[in-house]
């Protein structure tokens, strides 16, 4: 069963598009995360689904019916801002009932539900307090109260966690995935952080100039990017990339500088490739020392920088005139000005069209 | 905890200290730049102060003593008659009562007009910020092209405007002059304040159903107190000191304090009692001059909100 | 036009009658000076005691304030009983706009026209053969006024005309004394100029230059003449800072001025001062030397109201204006003179006499408000005050750019 | 899977009502806007083409009164003397409150005292104002007689009774009663910047007043357009404390066009006049304000 669905959803402010023509449907239950750089569209996408901006052309539809022009508050959504946006002058409990109290509804009605949402947030004891008395991440747990309480089948969460520090961050994460297997909502995620993306996400649809890019698991995002730019944008520290030419059809071979990379192992999508291309390996699938000379294709480096951060470490080498990164375990002895041996498997790479920058 | 920290932490022994600057850095009480700036804040503040000064000590002496001693001079002898004089028994034709006569008419006009106006242009400045809608700029321009029509100018289109809607020469037709001519810098001040509310808050309203009512009173209205400090003591200050609407579109029973007070200043009885124009004018700005004072602290938070946005 | 008039009238119907007490009066006036407020005083006395009550008005500041008030009450549907009025033409639109009560009935009722001397006075109130307002008083402008106590001081003569007071001045100043105080008001610098100029030009050229609106007159020698003597006195008047007529009244009351050349409403100030004319100080009606007067004055005009109770007490009032004993006991007051010949003043003192004197001997000119309209006399006004402050106009030019005021005079 | 053929769940909404709310809201705000302002200016427009005196009546003479207003020596001198005070107060109001307000902003004590000291003369009335500068000034009373008496016997010091400098006496006054409301906004604005900036300009070593300067100012834009309407509408509306100070003396010295139109329409009995005087000050006005409307919407993007 459907929960949202999204059909040719256009928005132009003038003449700028700023959303064009997107198609998406999310399953009931299912956690999609909208991630993208800062200006790619996703919290105007949110705020369309919201019904926070009127959209120029297209419908959408939340639980079967079409709330294209629906009030915010009558289409069955919840939403939680990235500055929690709490009403300052009323207290915890003021906030939950808000809604609710627009809504009409009977007061121990009301009642019940702020308990039942502030027993599954553990705010029972702040009920009484206002927004300025709490933390930062208490303000962010009564914010998802807020939408909590309201019972609906739909989630926006609009950046939720980019005002906290980097800690509370990763313990609220967790809170807020605890909370997607208890209560099983449909939730959409807007957020630029990878790490939340990838953790929390059942599928994420990677956004750029108001359009989707890819959409799809994050295994699949993380491994098959369907472009340079998805490929780029996912990973930290990024993918290495080596412009070169592919030469020979069959068990063919990429060629930068003097090195050449076999492609025997690389599951190429169609026949056809062209000459100029560009090579894509993440530094996680790379090893090196005595490791590397078991892989398909290994090299010599000079490492230029390490950066130890403690679990791993980063090395930044080049290879061959190109810079080059690789992550090896946090206890090898490694220095700069070192000269080294890696390896990788080329089935593990991307491969991209120069032009078009899609995958092959 | 603390323990096993310390120990865990391994000790850096003391070098020991060699000549040179050491710990906090010494302050000046008198330093060249203390003197500066509070040397040109006492400056100004004497050029601010004096003309107050001057009003006060020469509504406390009399006649005689103006015209031989010099404006600076305190007062030899202090005399209260000049107020007395000023509030009570000063004449404008006929009537004798001084200023008292006109402070309730005053407080009658100002009352509604200050809170009519100010509802009204707060209503404006949120629809402005909050809702935009097409056209609103466009009417936005001519409101602050408004703020600068001279209000003479517009004496007799008013005149026309009043007697139309039949309210001429009423309270209510007066605080309606002071509500459109207050709402060009009314609304530019609400306006500038509700931007600065973060949107999401907005939204966040909308989501829980909330409609343009419902934000204003229960989350807009609550969280604008210092604006609406800024808009009342604008408000207060301006339609209390204000002459000419209150002479030309009321009548003599509820002529403002002003009307009194243009009387005494203007009606020269052979010389001008300078002491009692001082005492009357004193007198006129009391109220806001203690409203100001009262409020002085949310007055500069809320202009900081209204203006510093745009 | 007509349009408008449609909804003036339109609109005075909706007028809102507020007071209760449909005898309740309210009379707006500008008389807010000593003399002046104590004049009214015997107005009210007068109104109040035939059962019915004055409601004063009063607003400081002159005409320039009070007289947006009245036009915007008048026209916003909500006007006042009684207004004063300079009598003249400056009322002319409001009656024609219909806005005015028509006092024509009680007039011939009571035989205005019979008492009311000089005749001209009416005149001026009548419009198409009817008659709005009532004249309430005389007032001549071209008056000197001479401190003894000043010239004492100086050791000359109190002058006897003009030249003498212009011959006097060094000595003056020599003195420490001012040698003429003058406000800086701008209509009174005008009226100073209307002054010299009857005194200094005589009637002929008065009348050419003024009634006639004759442009060689006004340009020609005699009138040169007039603007030197504005010259001498814009010397003597040389750092008199005050504002207000009285002001510099004052100046002359405590003989820190030699002399003020003001109208006849100056003398209610020496009256409240407790000076006498003749010991204290000495008047010379047109300056000393061509003793004639120009005869404006002020009156009140009464507008419309739908109210019968009140249109009745409105014509009780203007009744009560033009009667002898009011007459005479607001004119003492007030300094001016009576606007009906057939009463006793022999409670007037020598400068009142002086006046009546005159008055009974016929020398007599219409007042600058008949003759010129308001916005010729601002011209008048601004081009006076302007050469009074300015020294770097010689009389030359300002006599030129006054024929070319005269030209364009309606 | 969703059913497309579901009907709309509302009817689309008519442009027209959408924010009906904000719209019905709105209307004081677009009649005043409209009727009023718009309203009361081309109905101005339209009678200063007429011979209306007294009272406003259509009988049109064309341009005759745009004539005589250029000709007139008094409305030339009140155009010179707006534009002197204009420009001083403008310049003045703004150096002087900045400089107060980043003299405030230096973590002094008594701040408050002095804020207030220096904003107080704002609840006072220009004819207030006015009053007390005349007596202050005046060379009987005030600043020159005390110099005077003090021994300094060729002092001279009397701007209201000197015809070349009597606007600068005006614009004491006006200074005095309104650089305390540009002082506060200013100081909002100052605290409305960044700490960091300050701490960056300091380890840069860049002087105090260089920051200020080419770094603060810049920021504060907001604040210098605010402050400049409300300066600006106080130098068009110039009129009571001319009125209250010199009545426009010495002589028609210190005429402003304010007055100039008051006086035409009120003791000329010269509407007409008055409304030509009138239309070229809207006129003025209109010049500055369409460009800063223009930047203020045209330009900017709605977000």
């Amino acid at each position: 069963m459907t929960s949202v669905s999204i059909r040719d959803l256009t928005l132009k402010f003038g003449s700028l598009e700023v959303l064009k023509s997107l198609n998406i449907d999310i399953d009931e239950g299912e956690f999609l995360v909208l991630l993208g750089p800062s200006g790619c569209g996703k919290s105007t996408l949110l705020n369309c689904i919201a019904g926070l901006l009127d959209i120029s052309d297209g419908q959408i539809f939340i639980g079967g019916n079409n709330v294209t022009w629906t009030e915010p508050s009558e289409r069955g959504i919840g939403m939680v801002f990235q500055s929690y946006a709490l009403y300052p002058q009323m207290s915890v409990e003021g906030n939950l009932a808000f809604g609710l109290k627009n809504a009409r509804m009977p007061k121990h009605e009301i009642a019940s539900r702020i308990a039942r949402a502030a027993e599954v947030l553990q705010i029972e004891p702040l009920l009484q307090r206002k927004p300025a008395q709490l933390s930062g991440g208490q303000r962010q747990r009564v914010a998802i109260g807020r939408a909590l309480v309201r019972d609906v089948d739909v989630f926006l969460f609009d950046e939720p966690l980019s005002n906290l520090d980097a800690k509370l961050r990763a313990e609220l994460r967790v809170e807020i995935k605890r909370l997607h297997h208890r209560l099983k909502n449909t939730m959409v995620y807007v957020t630029h952080d990878q790490i939340e993306a990838l953790t929390l996400a059942d599928r994420i649809a990677i956004m750029r100039n108001g359009i989707i890019q890819q959409l799809d698991t994050p295994h699949e995002i993380y491994n098959r990017p369907v472009n340079l730019y998805v490929a780029g944008f996912m990973g930290s520290p990024g993918m290495n990339f080596i412009e070169g030419e592919i030469s020979g059809a069959g068990d063919s071979d990429f060629n930068f500088a003097s090195t050449q990379i076999p492609l025997a192992r690389y599951p190429f999508a169609q026949a056809d490739r062209p000459n100029h291309a560009i090579f894509g390996i993440r530094p996680e699938h790379v090893s090196c020392g005595t490791a590397a000379s078991d892989e398909p294709f290994s090299t010599d480096v000079e490492i230029e920088v390490v950066e130890p951060m403690g679990a791993d470490t980063l090395v930044w080498a080049v290879l061959d005139g190109k810079e080059f990164r690789f992550r090896v375990d946090g206890q090898s002895p490694l220095h700069a000005g070192q000269s080294i041996r890696i390896g990788f498997d080329p089935a593990k790479a991307s491969i991209f069209d120069a032009r078009s920058e899609l995958r092959l | 905890m603390t323990d096993a920290t310390t120990l865990a932490t391994r000790p850096v022994a003391s070098t020991g200290l060699v000549d040179g600057p050491r710990g906090g850095k010494p302050k000046r009480a008198i330093s060249p730049r203390n003197v500066f700036i509070y040397g040109t804040l006492l400056l100004v503040s004497i050029y601010y102060l004096l003309p107050l000064y001057v009003m006060i000590v020469t509504s406390l002496k009399g006649m005689p003593e103006i015209r031989l001693g010099n404006i600076f001079a305190p007062p030899v002898e202090i005399t209260f008659e000049p107020w007395v004089k000023a509030w009570a028994t000063a004449c404008t034709g006929l009537n004798c009562e001084g200023l008292s006569r006109g402070f309730w008419n005053s407080v009658r006009i100002t009352i509604p007009s200050v809170v009519l106006s100010i509802a009204i242009a707060s209503v404006n400045g949120y629809a402005l910020a909050n809702w935009r809608f097409k056209g609103a700029d466009v009417f936005f321009t001519i409101l602050i092209f408004g703020a600068f029509i001279p209000y003479q100018v517009m004496l007799y289109p008013i005149v026309i405007l009043l007697r139309e809607l039949g309210i001429y020469g009423t309270l209510w037709g007066l605080s309606l002059v002071h509500t459109i001519f207050g709402m060009p810098i009314l609304t530019l001040l609400f306006r500038n304040y509700f931007t600065t509310v973060p949107e999401e808050l907005f939204k966040a309203a909308r989501v829980d159903g909330a409609g343009f009512w419902g934000i204003y009173f229960k989350i807009m209205l609550p969280m604008s107190l210092p604006i609406f400090v800024v808009a009342i003591i604008i408000q207060i200050t301006g339609i209390w000191n204000d002459f000419l609407f209150g002479v030309v579109y009321t009548k003599p029973d509820v002529y403002p304090m002003t009307v009194q007070l243009n009387n005494i200043v203007n009606s020269v009885q052979g010389v001008k009692e300078y002491n009692v124009n001082m005492a009357a004018t004193i007198i006129t700005g009391l109220v806001p001059l203690f409203i100001y004072f009262v409020s002085g602290k949310l007055f500069v938070r809320g202009i900081a909100a209204g203006a510093v946005k745009g | 036009m007509n349009t408008f008039k449609l909804f003036l009238t339109g609109a005075s119907a909706l007028a809102l009658s507020t007071s209760v007490n449909a005898t309740d009066l309210e009379v707006t006036h500008w008389w807010t000076s000593g003399g002046e407020a104590a004049a009214v005083a015997e107005f009210a006395k007068a109104f109040d005691a035939t059962g019915n009550k004055w409601v004063d008005g009063a607003i400081a500041g002159g005409g320039g304030t009070a007289r947006p008030v009245m036009i915007s009450r008048i026209t916003g549907g909500d006007p006042m009983a009684a207004t004063q009025f300079n009598h003249g033409r400056q009322a002319e639109e409001l009656i024609e706009a219909g806005l005015m009560l028509d006092l024509t009935e009680l007039a011939e009722k009571e035989g205005w026209k019979d008492i009311v001397n000089p005749s001209n006075l009416l005149d001026s109130c009548t419009l198409d053969g009817r008659i709005y307002c009532v004249p309430v008083n005389i007032h001549s402008p071209q008056w000197l006024w001479l401190s003894h106590a000043a010239f004492e001081k100086a050791g000359v003569d109190v002058p006897s005309n003009w030249d003498e007071y212009v011959a006097a001045a060094p000595k003056l100043r020599e003195a420490g004394i001012q040698p003429l105080a003058l406000g800086q008001q701008p209509w009174q610098s005008n009226l100073l100029f209307g002054a010299v100029q009857i005194g200094v030009g005589g009637l002929d050229l008065w009348k050419q230059v003024n009634i006639g609106k004759d442009v060689d007159a006004a340009g020609g020698p005699d009138m040169a003449k007039v603007f030197e003597a504005m010259g001498d006195a814009r010397d003597m008047a040389d750092g008199s800072n005050v504002q207000d007529w009285n002001q510099a009244t004052n100046m002359v009351i405590t003989g820190t001025a030699g002399g003020q050349i003001m109208g006849d409403w100056a003398q209610g100030e020496f009256q409240v001062a407790e000076q006498t004319a003749g010991k204290d100080y000495t008047c010379l009606p047109g300056l000393g030397v061509h003793e004639y007067l120009s005869t404006g004055g002020d009156a009140f005009y009464f507008p419309k109201l739908d109210d019968a109770e009140k249109t009745a007490a409105q014509l009780e009032l203007a009744s009560v204006m033009i009667s002898k004993q009011t007459q005479v006991a607001f004119n003492l007051k007030k300094g001016s003179l009576p606007i009906r010949g057939d009463i006793d003043l022999s409670a007037a003192n020598d400068c009142m006499k002086k006046g009546l004197e005159i008055l009974a001997t016929g020398n007599l000119l219409p007042s600058g408000d008949m003759v010129f309209s308001a916005d010729t006399q601002t011209q008048f006004n601004d081009l006076m005050v302007e050469f009074m402050n300015d020294k770097s106009i010689t009389p030359e030019d300002a006599h030129k750019r006054y024929v070319a005021i005269v030209e364009d005079a309606d | 899977m969703i059913t497309t053929s579901t009907p709309a769940a509302t009817q689309r909404p008519i442009r027209l009502f959408r924010n009906k709310a904000a719209k019905i809201a709105a209307i004081p705000m677009i009649l005043t806007a409209v009727v009023v302002f718009m309203g009361g200016t081309i109905w101005t427009i339209v009678f200063s083409f007429t011979k209306s005196k007294l009272l406003p009546k259509a009988n049109f003479i064309g341009l005759d009164q745009y004539d005589r207003l250029w000709s007139s020596s008094k409305w030339g001198i009140a155009i010179e003397n707006l534009l002197i005070y204009g420009i001083c107060s403008l310049i003045f109001s703004l150096v002087i409150g900045f400089v107060l307000a980043a003299l405030l902003d230096q973590k002094i004590r008594f701040e408050n005292t002095f804020r207030s000291i220096m904003l107080y003369p704002f609840a006072l009335s220009f004819i207030v104002t006015g009053l007390v500068w005349q007596w202050i000034l005046n060379p009987d009373f005030g600043i020159q007689k005390v110099v005077r008496s003090m021994g300094w016997e060729s002092f001279s010091f009397d701007p209201l009774n000197n015809q070349e400098i009597v606007i600068y006496g005006i614009l004491i006054a006006g200074l005095w009663q309104g650089t305390g409301l540009i002082m506060c906004l200013m100081l909002a604005g100052l605290r409305g910047i960044d700490e960091d900036i300050w701490k960056a300009a300091r380890v840069d070593g860049i002087p105090a007043w260089k920051t200020y300067i080419f770094i603060v100012i810049p920021m504060m834009r907001a604040v210098f357009v605010t402050t400049l309407v409300i300066i600006a509408s106080g130098i068009v509306k110039l009129y009571d404390l001319v009125v209250a100070q010199t009545s426009g003396g010495p002589g028609i010295a210190s005429e402003v066009p304010a007055k100039y139109v008051y006086d035409a329409m009120f003791l000329s009995q010269n509407l007409g006049q008055g409304f030509a005087g009138s239309t070229m000050m809207l006129l003025a006005v209109l010049i500055v304000l369409i460009p800063w409307a223009y930047m203020e919407f045209g330009g900017r993007q709605r977000d």
